[in-house]
């Protein structure tokens, strides 16, 4: 099926014009196609997303409109115009001259997308004398201007500073700084915003809207995120394996999906705020890709054992010291987790939300000694973590198990995936081999996999299957307590959600619990019962998730709400924040003390910390 | 003793005995030596040829002299080698100097001390020394008595590394009689000792008094003598610069410069000869290879030079297979010696049958000629109860005839001859292996202590110039049976044992001819060594150098550059 | 800096103590010893030969000759010569000149030839030029370095007599050019080697820099292809070659051993070879310090041209 | 729930990859192929010969190749170039793999003890080998062998005992940066011990490097053979070698010049062949081409 593009609602004479795009890549002898006849068209001023999951050849089509892509290793057909120029027709110094003036583009990873031995200021002054021939002094002064208008502040200073030494969403305003250089027409955006923290990426989407009202450029933004898509775009291009799937007024796309892939591509979608009514976790509703069939969805049981708390974590502080000089003086802490203190119950599951750095991964790791805590007391099921030998601790150890991020270095790829399973039942005598044979097959239908596979390597599965095997792995042990460090941020959406349907669907089976660690606030407000808001080493805020998602009481757990973007045009929050506030760094001087903290109570399970001036 | 290890190998790798290593005075045995010395070798006359010419009268011209070893210790009284010599015979002078004839030539003395002109009374034990009163030291400074005794009290001195004590040690008070006039007492009578001093070189007293450590002062780094040549510069690794001593007390020096060249490979030694880069080449020798084309290369004299050494395999005898006379005999015969000197070493040396060079008076040249038979070697062997089992190889009473041969590893040649000599006595039924090694781990307990099984090695037989053997042949010299002398296969004969008693107790060389003709005569019958050749090193000049005199009564034949110029 | 300078020196001297104890145990338990090449000489008898090592301290146990090496090299006295009572240090500078000049005119001559062909072969991956410049790294890097020396000479000395065979000059001759005649074989020779080193070094570390997300960033904003590789790629990809530069300097010793040897240079390399021989053990100590000193010079020095030369290196660590 | 299949592809796939990714590496292929021949032509060749490596005969010295019986010529004691390289062969290739086979084991356990413990017991193992990498290579071969009499097993062990070092640099950096994948974390936290984390779940996925070391650890033993040999440090006669061949044929360079080139080429032929192989074997067991 070939969805009806050009969008009849963009203006008659679109800015860009992508026509019958195809793009394939050598492989081996062959040429393997990864985009087939794609068409789209941006309107001058407008702002379309082109959405899809990855692999869906997105980014591809946007690189192929510049000609970025290596002519040797890539083959294009069908035109580009721009302008009412065939950009297909361009000579190499013709391309040259267009690019990074009248069509611009910004990419997803700043900290590697910047020349690292070329000062910021240089690199975006090389666009003013290139394209607009200006000389150095020139183009110095209008470099400081560009500062200015991304919002860097202290231009003069950061002119000559070098990539390293700015963090990712300044490293994106330069970024930003130089595609804007020439005052381009149209603004090739792919996920610029994916490597970003939350708050920053509210940052930067909210710059891009700014400075796009201000220019009146158009931009194409690439991204995976629906929530961001749902934020920016007038119009959207949905993709996937290549075609384009569905195009149209971005409110259309939300509200009225036409193709079962948007459909179910929409409903894996977790949306903030839209379990405000309920107490519970609840299950993701699952969606026949092709005919875009709902099955119904069950609800989750109340799995959670009120009695007696099954973990409890009391003073948990872990410290890396950072050593320098001669004899290894101590030059700083990073105070990565900081007097640390929660509980959970068994069946239930606490989610740790935070942004990078808040300590949140070194929490869990720590609760499990792979990373040795300084202080603190972790007491699982009457037994104190901390303080068991390491003979002891590995016998213990296995009531709570881990479940990584990346779900290509969790699985050892010399293994078949039955010995990864098989390997913690035989290590801790819960079964002799043959006995472990019945239980691995068991294990691998328990998470949803063919027994028949566990022959297979990793590297013969996907990333959601491998997380699968991951959580088997992990279930072998029966343990009580699996802690998930961030074990679905790394999937498509469609993935994650059926991974979250398998993690609930265990818990509701085998009352296990999670400590449940994510950046993702969306996801975290579906799946937890309770949560706790993590920032530099600190729990700044814990409650039950109903009372934390809906009566915020830190400014930070506040921030971190609204800066998430919903995935839904009707409910558009990004406000023009042009704050450029950065994430604080958990690192102190040796002679740091953690000031005393003091917690409020808000409610019934609902507690913050006291704050000060800072967060005014 | 001294033993030639032959054929210096390629760069890098010192062979103790690089070729020219000859014997100088002899030691411990002390018998009237200068008489005697005088008919030990005569000699060809090549070094005459140019005779005629006569000297500039100024210093004029430079040689360079090619080494394979590089001279780096230059203080005369401290331990050194060959090379080392250049330097000492060249920058300093020593009170007399032994001749190619053997006689001793006064240098810094006004005459050589004798019991005839008085130098020597009290039957040996008092010495009187007058010395010349025109020397000066290259510094300007006046030669005088002083320095004499100030250098013979350094070799005694506590701490200081003198090179060698022997006779020295036996001095007593040393008197400075006049400033050019000393005289010393022995405690005991040596008559080695007028040998010794020949090669004893004075030193300056006022350069080296002050000095806190005698073992490393500036001296031994830039040394300052009385010799007909200075020192000028060195580049190390490289070349030594001499340059003409213009106030030198004797004849000459006729050469402006001396350079003494280090090309550690011999084979770019040769080539830089050929070239012209250098002028001669001594010590190392040209490789045998190479010495029918020398031999032909237009504007070099090139000859084989004169040497006391023997090579020859030196079994232990010790060695349960080779201490058995016939398993001697018969390895003797299974030797194809001439096919050795004529495919390994080119012809070039001469074939030998006695442990005598036979330039010498005592020099037996009717011994039995060897012959190449194998199958007379197997017939000993068979008779003496040596039977062949698997392989082919010998036994007797579970004792394998079989034994290690060993010599400096990297010396080419020798290991082609140990190679063909496995292939020779597999052939009769005895297995041979190899087991070479660094020359600084073969000449130490390994040698001397007798370790080895056999050796191929090149030695000599003499003590000094004289033709007494006794300090390798006697059985009172076997150091590992408390011995003092050099007797490392261990040999023991009576009769042998006796000769050498009472030859070197005669003063008749015709009596001694003849006893020393026995010796030869049982050696050859009983085979202690296996003698293989004579020592013939190749050494070379450019045509029209004058003053050339081959020593062998020196250690390296540049002893005299003194004298050397160049013809027209 | 002076911190990281003062750091990266306490761990050196801890290196170099180590690498003293592991080089003084080798050689004094190596059989044979410094006067083996007296043993037979005739002029000296066993009691000399005693007497000497008596006097160079050759009988002591090993613990102490090592301590009292070790307190006297920490006040800077390297020791004698056991063969020419010379200082060490002098003998070691005096060899050191020839070296030098080997080692540098070889590594200036591989880094330009290096970094041209890697550069060359990563721009145009898989062509012609890469591919032969490929292959001829690798046989570079397999030959055996003496082998080559005496094939050059052979064919350019023996056969073309366009070189000379060995020497650092002309005896008699020690004019620059003279110099720079003698000095075409051995460098060539030595540097075979590291050019093949740096140009594969070169070659993936430009490889590497051209796959960049900034360099596509470069590319996007509309920078020339020649800009490209001279203004943007060029720098990133030199970078790690200072510190290949820097852990170049054993192979360079290494090698410079070896062709010294075959060419007759008297350098530091042919010291050591002769030293080890006659167990001059005071020399072969000097040297082996001497070369983990520029070893880790060497080293450290990259170090600092890295972190002068890239600023994302903190340089208060 | 439905069941979901594992990508249906064949479970030899990691294993076809490589041999695929490394038959397309031509110069690699020409490596290996080269190795088996040569291994091949030292095992068999020798009985296929008219002569000994060993048999003398002096009426046959210097005889120029392809000149009668003799292929290659003969060298200064009329024995047959060929059957002697042959031989050679066959020492200098034992010695490379031997040489290998003790350095890995060397190299490894210190690595894996460096990697894994890390601590004071790595970083004493990990200075020592600095202090090891700060002698010039042949500086301390030369000063090992002044140690050592030059038999085969004595030159095998002189060889490993300086090739060890970057072995143990691969391998502790691989077990360092191993040790902290999640799966080594997740075996630690099914209470997975010391020996069973070493030995299962790192040493298996260190194996791409350490391969790749061993096969230019080959190449480098060879090399170092020839160098001592040269140096006159090496293998005794009359078993021959590369090195030494090349050593005893110095001195007739200019009369006799195929004595110092065939053994020449066979020392770069070989070491070349180990090299290639070992830069296709690097590109083929590249862990970044395993993942999608």
């Amino acid at each position: 099926m070939k969805p009806s593009v050009p969008n009849p609602s963009a203006s008659s004479d679109p800015l860009l014009l992508i026509d019958d795009r195809t793009v394939s890549f050598a492989a081996g002898k062959g040429w393997n196609t990864v985009v087939h006849g794609v068409s789209l068209d941006v309107g001058p001023g407008e702002t379309v997303a082109l959405v899809g999951e990855s692999g869906s050849g997105k980014s591809v089509t946007a690189m192929s409109i510049l000609g970025l892509l290596s002519a040797r290793q890539a083959r294009t057909t069908g035109r580009v115009v721009f302008k009412d120029r065939d950009l297909s027709l361009l000579n190499a110094d013709e391309m040259r001259a267009l690019r990074g003036s009248d069509i611009a583009m910004i990419f997803q990873e700043p900290m590697t997308s910047l020349n690292p031995v070329m000062t910021c200021g240089a690199q975006i002054a090389e666009s003013l004398t290139i394209h607009r021939g200006l000389n150095r002094s020139e183009a110095h002064t209008e470099t400081l201007q560009l500062f200015d208008r991304v919002r860097i502040s202290d231009a003069a200073r950061r002119f000559d500073e070098y990539p390293h030494s700015l963090s990712g969403g300044m490293r994106q305003r330069i970024m930003i700084a130089m595609a804007l250089a020439c005052k381009p027409s149209l603004l090739i955006a792919d996920e610029p915003t994916t490597a970003l923290d939350v708050t920053i990426q509210a940052q930067i989407l909210a710059l891009i809207k700014e400075l796009q009202d201000e220019e009146g450029m158009a931009v194409l933004f690439i991204t995976h995120d629906m929530g961001v898509v749902a934020e920016i775009s007038d119009r959207t291009v949905v993709m996937n394996k290549g075609r384009v799937v569905e195009a149209g007024p971005t409110a259309a796309i939300f509200s009225d999906p036409a193709q079962g892939y948007t459909r179910s591509l929409l409903s894996a979608v977790p949306r903030l705020g839209s379990m405000k009514d309920r107490a519970l976790p609840e299950r993701f509703p699952v969606f026949d890709r092709e005919t875009g069939v709902v099955q119904a969805s069950a609800d989750m049981p109340d799995t959670v054992v009120r009695e007696k708390p099954l973990l409890e974590v009391e003073g948990l502080t872990t410290r890396f010291t950072l050593r320098q000089g001669f004899l290894g003086r101590v030059s700083g802490r990073v105070h990565a987790v900081e007097n640390v203190a929660f509980t959970v119950r068994a069946g239930e599951t606490l989610s740790l939300v935070g942004e990078s750095g808040c300590g949140k991964s070194t929490t869990g790791r720590s609760i499990l000694r792979l990373t040795e805590p300084d202080a603190g007391s972790v007491v699982l099921d009457g037994t104190d973590i901390t303080a068991l030998d390491s003979k002891g601790l590995r016998s213990h150890r296995r009531h709570m198990q881990m479940i990584f991020q990346d779900p290509y270095s969790s699985l050892n790829p010399r293994r078949s995936v039955g010995d990864s399973i098989l390997e913690p039942l035989l290590v801790n005598r819960l079964a002799d081999r043959s006995d472990a044979q019945g239980m691995v097959r068991e294990l691998l239908q328990q998470v949803g996999l063919d027994p028949e596979s566990r022959d297979r390597y990793p590297h013969e599965f996907s990333g959601g299957q491998r997380q699968r095997i991951c959580i088997a792995r992990a279930l072998a042990v029966e343990p009580k307590l699996i802690v998930a460090d961030e074990s679905v941020s790394a999937l498509d959406v469609s993935v994650k959600a059926q991974v979250i349907n398998l993690m609930l669907d265990l818990q509701a089976r085998m009352g296990v619990a999670y400590l449940f660690i994510s950046h993702d606030m969306a996801v975290v407000e579906r799946v937890s019962h309770r949560v706790a808001v993590m920032y530099l080493g600190e729990i700044v805020e814990i409650g039950s998730r109903q009372a934390v998602f809906g009566n915020p009481q830190h400014p930070y757990t506040k921030r971190l709400l609204s800066a998430v973007p919903v995935a839904d045009p009707s409910r558009r929050r990004i406000k023009r924040i042009l704050d450029s506030r950065e994430i604080q760094s958990p690192i102190r001087d040796p002679g740091y003390r953690p000031p005393q903290r003091r917690f409020i109570d808000a409610g019934p399970d609902h507690r913050y910390m006291e704050w000060n001036d800072s967060w005014a | 003793m001294s033993h030639d290890k032959t054929m210096q190998p390629k760069s890098g790798k010192f062979d103790l005995g690089a070729i020219g290593r000859r014997d100088m005075l002899g030691l411990g045995l002390g018998f009237g030596l200068t008489t005697m010395a005088a008919s030990t070798f005569g000699f060809p006359a090549w070094a005459q040829t140019d005779a005629a010419a006569t000297p500039p009268s100024k210093p004029t011209g430079v040689v360079v002299v090619g080494l394979s070893q590089e001279p780096v210790s230059f203080h005369p009284l401290m331990p050194g080698v060959e090379v080392d010599e250049i330097i000492w015979t060249n920058i300093f002078s020593s009170l007399w100097v032994a001749q190619p004839d053997g006689s001793l030539k006064p240098d810094l003395a006004i005459e050589v001390p004798s019991v005839e002109n008085g130098g020597i009374a009290e039957g040996g034990l008092l010495w009187t020394v007058r010395l010349r009163d025109d020397v000066t030291w290259h510094d300007g400074k006046p030669f005088t008595a002083e320095d004499v005794k100030y250098s013979l009290e350094l070799i005694n001195q506590e701490g200081f590394r003198s090179r060698t004590r022997v006779g020295h040690s036996l001095l007593g008070e040393i008197t400075v009689v006049g400033p050019h006039e000393i005289s010393w007492r022995m405690t005991e009578a040596f008559s080695p000792y007028l040998a010794l001093l020949a090669n004893t070189h004075m030193v300056p007293r006022h350069l080296l008094e002050g000095e806190a450590d005698q073992n490393s002062t500036a001296f031994g780094g830039q040394p300052v003598g009385t010799g007909p040549f200075k020192w000028d510069t060195r580049t190390p690794g490289d070349n030594i610069t001499l340059a003409a001593n213009e106030t030198y007390h004797g004849d000459g020096p006729y050469l402006d410069q001396a350079v003494l060249k280090y090309v550690p490979d011999m084979t770019s030694l040769y080539a830089q000869f050929q070239t012209g880069q250098v002028d001669m080449v001594i010590i190392s020798g040209i490789p045998q290879n190479f010495y029918a084309e020398a031999k032909n290369l237009p504007d070099r004299e090139v000859f084989i030079a004169p040497s006391g050494n023997i090579e020859l395999v030196m079994p232990n005898l010790d060695h349960p297979a080779l201490r058995e006379k016939p398993v001697r005999q018969a390895l003797y015969y299974a030797m194809n010696k001439q096919v050795i000197i004529d495919a390994i070493y080119y012809g070039v040396p001469t074939v030998t049958e006695s442990f005598s060079p036979r330039e010498s008076w005592a020099y037996n040249p009717n011994l039995p000629a060897h012959v190449y038979d194998p199958e007379k070697a197997n017939a000993l062997l068979d008779e003496a109860g040596w039977v062949r089992g698997d392989g082919g190889m010998r036994s007797k009473d579970g004792v394998p005839l079989a034994f290690q041969i060993s010599t400096t590893t990297g010396n080419q040649l020798r290991e082609q001859v140990q190679q063909f000599l496995m292939q020779d006595w597999a052939a009769i039924g005895v297995a041979l292996s190899i087991n070479n090694m660094p020359a600084a781990v073969i000449w130490g307990d390994f040698y001397v202590r007798s370790q080895f099984e056999s050796l191929l090695v090149g030695t000599s037989f003499r003590t000094g110039v004289d033709p007494d053997p006794a300090a390798r042949f006697a059985s009172t010299a076997i150091p590992l049976k408390g011995g003092s002398g050099g007797n490392y296969m261990q040999w023991q004969n009576a009769e042998a044992d006796a000769l050498m008693k009472e030859g070197q107790a005669s003063f008749d060389q015709e009596r001694r001819r003849e006893i020393y003709h026995r010796l030869q005569e049982i050696v050859r019958e009983e085979l202690p060594i296996l003698p293989i050749w004579q020592y013939a090193p190749v050494e070379g000049y450019k045509k029209g150098l004058v003053g050339f005199a081959p020593n062998i009564n020196q250690r390296q034949n540049a002893w005299n550059m003194g004298s050397w110029f160049w013809g027209s | 800096m002076a911190t990281f300078l003062l750091r990266r020196f306490a761990q050196a001297a801890l290196l170099l103590v180590i690498v003293s104890m592991i080089g003084f145990a080798i050689l004094h338990l190596a059989p044979g010893g410094p006067l083996s090449q007296y043993a037979v000489d005739g002029n000296m008898t066993q009691a000399d030969l005693d007497r000497l090592a008596e006097q160079l301290g050759l009988n002591r146990p090993l613990p102490i000759q090592y301590a009292e090496w070790f307190f006297r090299m920490l006040q800077g006295d390297w020791g004698l010569s056991y063969r020419d009572q010379q200082p060490v240090l002098h003998i070691i500078l005096s060899h050191l000149g020839a070296t030098l000049e080997l080692m540098l005119t070889a590594t200036v001559l591989a880094m330009i030839l290096g970094v041209w062909v890697g550069t060359l072969g990563a721009v145009r991956r898989y062509s012609l030029f890469d591919s032969l410049a490929t292959i001829g790294a690798m046989v570079a890097l397999s030959i055996p370095t003496f082998w080559f020396g005496l094939v050059i000479i052979y064919v350019f000395s023996v056969g073309l007599d366009w070189l000379p065979s060995g020497n650092r000059y002309t005896i008699g001759d020690g004019s620059f050019l003279n110099r720079i005649h003698h000095l075409i074989g051995p460098s060539l020779v030595l540097a075979l080697v590291s050019t093949a080193v740096w140009s594969r070094y070169m070659r993936s570390s430009m490889l590497d820099v051209i796959n960049q997300d900034y360099i596509r960033t470069a590319r996007a904003k509309g920078v020339s292809e020649r800009n490209i590789l001279f203004r943007h790629a060029m720098r990133n990809a030199l970078l790690p070659m200072i510190t290949i530069a820097g852990v170049q300097i054993p192979t360079l010793l290494s090698g410079a051993l070896v062709t010294e040897t075959v060419f007759t240079w008297p350098g530091m390399g042919r010291l050591f070879l002769d030293s080890i021989s006659y167990r001059d053990y005071p020399v072969v100590m000097g040297i082996l310090m001497f070369s983990a000193v520029l070893v880790l010079l060497g080293s450290l020095l990259a170090d600092i041209l890295y972190s002068v030369a890239d600023p994302r290196i903190s340089r208060q660590g | 729930m439905a069941t979901i299949q594992a990508i249906p592809i064949s479970r030899s796939f990691l294993e076809g990859a490589v041999v695929k990714r490394f038959l397309s590496h031509r110069l690699a292929t020409f490596g290996l192929a080269t190795i088996l021949l040569l291994t091949l032509a030292c095992i068999v060749g020798p009985w296929l010969l008219p002569f000994t490596d060993v048999y003398i005969d002096m009426m046959q010295r210097f005889a120029a190749p392809f000149s009668g019986w003799h292929v290659l010529g003969t060298d200064a004691m009329g024995r047959d170039t060929l059957a002697r390289l042959l031989m050679a062969g066959r020492i200098s290739l034992s010695i490379g793999f031997s040489a290998m086979v003790v350095s890995m084991i060397i190299g490894l356990c210190v690595g894996l003890i460096a990697g894994f413990y890390g601590g004071i017991l790595g970083t004493v193992l990990m200075r020592f080998v600095d202090a090891m990498l700060c002698f010039p290579s042949i500086f301390l071969l030369l000063a090992i062998s002044a140690l050592i009499s030059p038999s085969v097993p004595a030159i095998v062990l002189l060889i490993a005992m300086t090739s060890w070092m970057e072995v143990a640099r691969v391998v502790e950096a691989q077990t360092r940066s191993l040790k902290t994948r999640e799966f080594t974390l997740a075996a630690q936290s099914y209470g997975a011990g010391g020996f069973r984390l070493m030995l299962r779940e790192i040493l298996p996925n260190a194996v791409a490097p350490i391969v790749v070391a061993a096969t230019l650890n080959v190449a480098n033993a060879i090399l170092a053979e020839s160098y001592i040999s040269f140096l006159g440090f090496g293998i005794q006669p009359p078993t021959p070698s590369w090195g030494n061949m090349l050593n005893s044929a110095q001195t007739y360079l200019t009369s006799a010049p195929w004595l110092a080139i065939v053994p020449g080429l066979a020392i770069t032929l070989a070491v070349t062949s180990f090299n290639f192989l070992g830069d296709g074997l690097r590109d083929a067991l590249d862990p970044r081409a395993d993942q999608p």
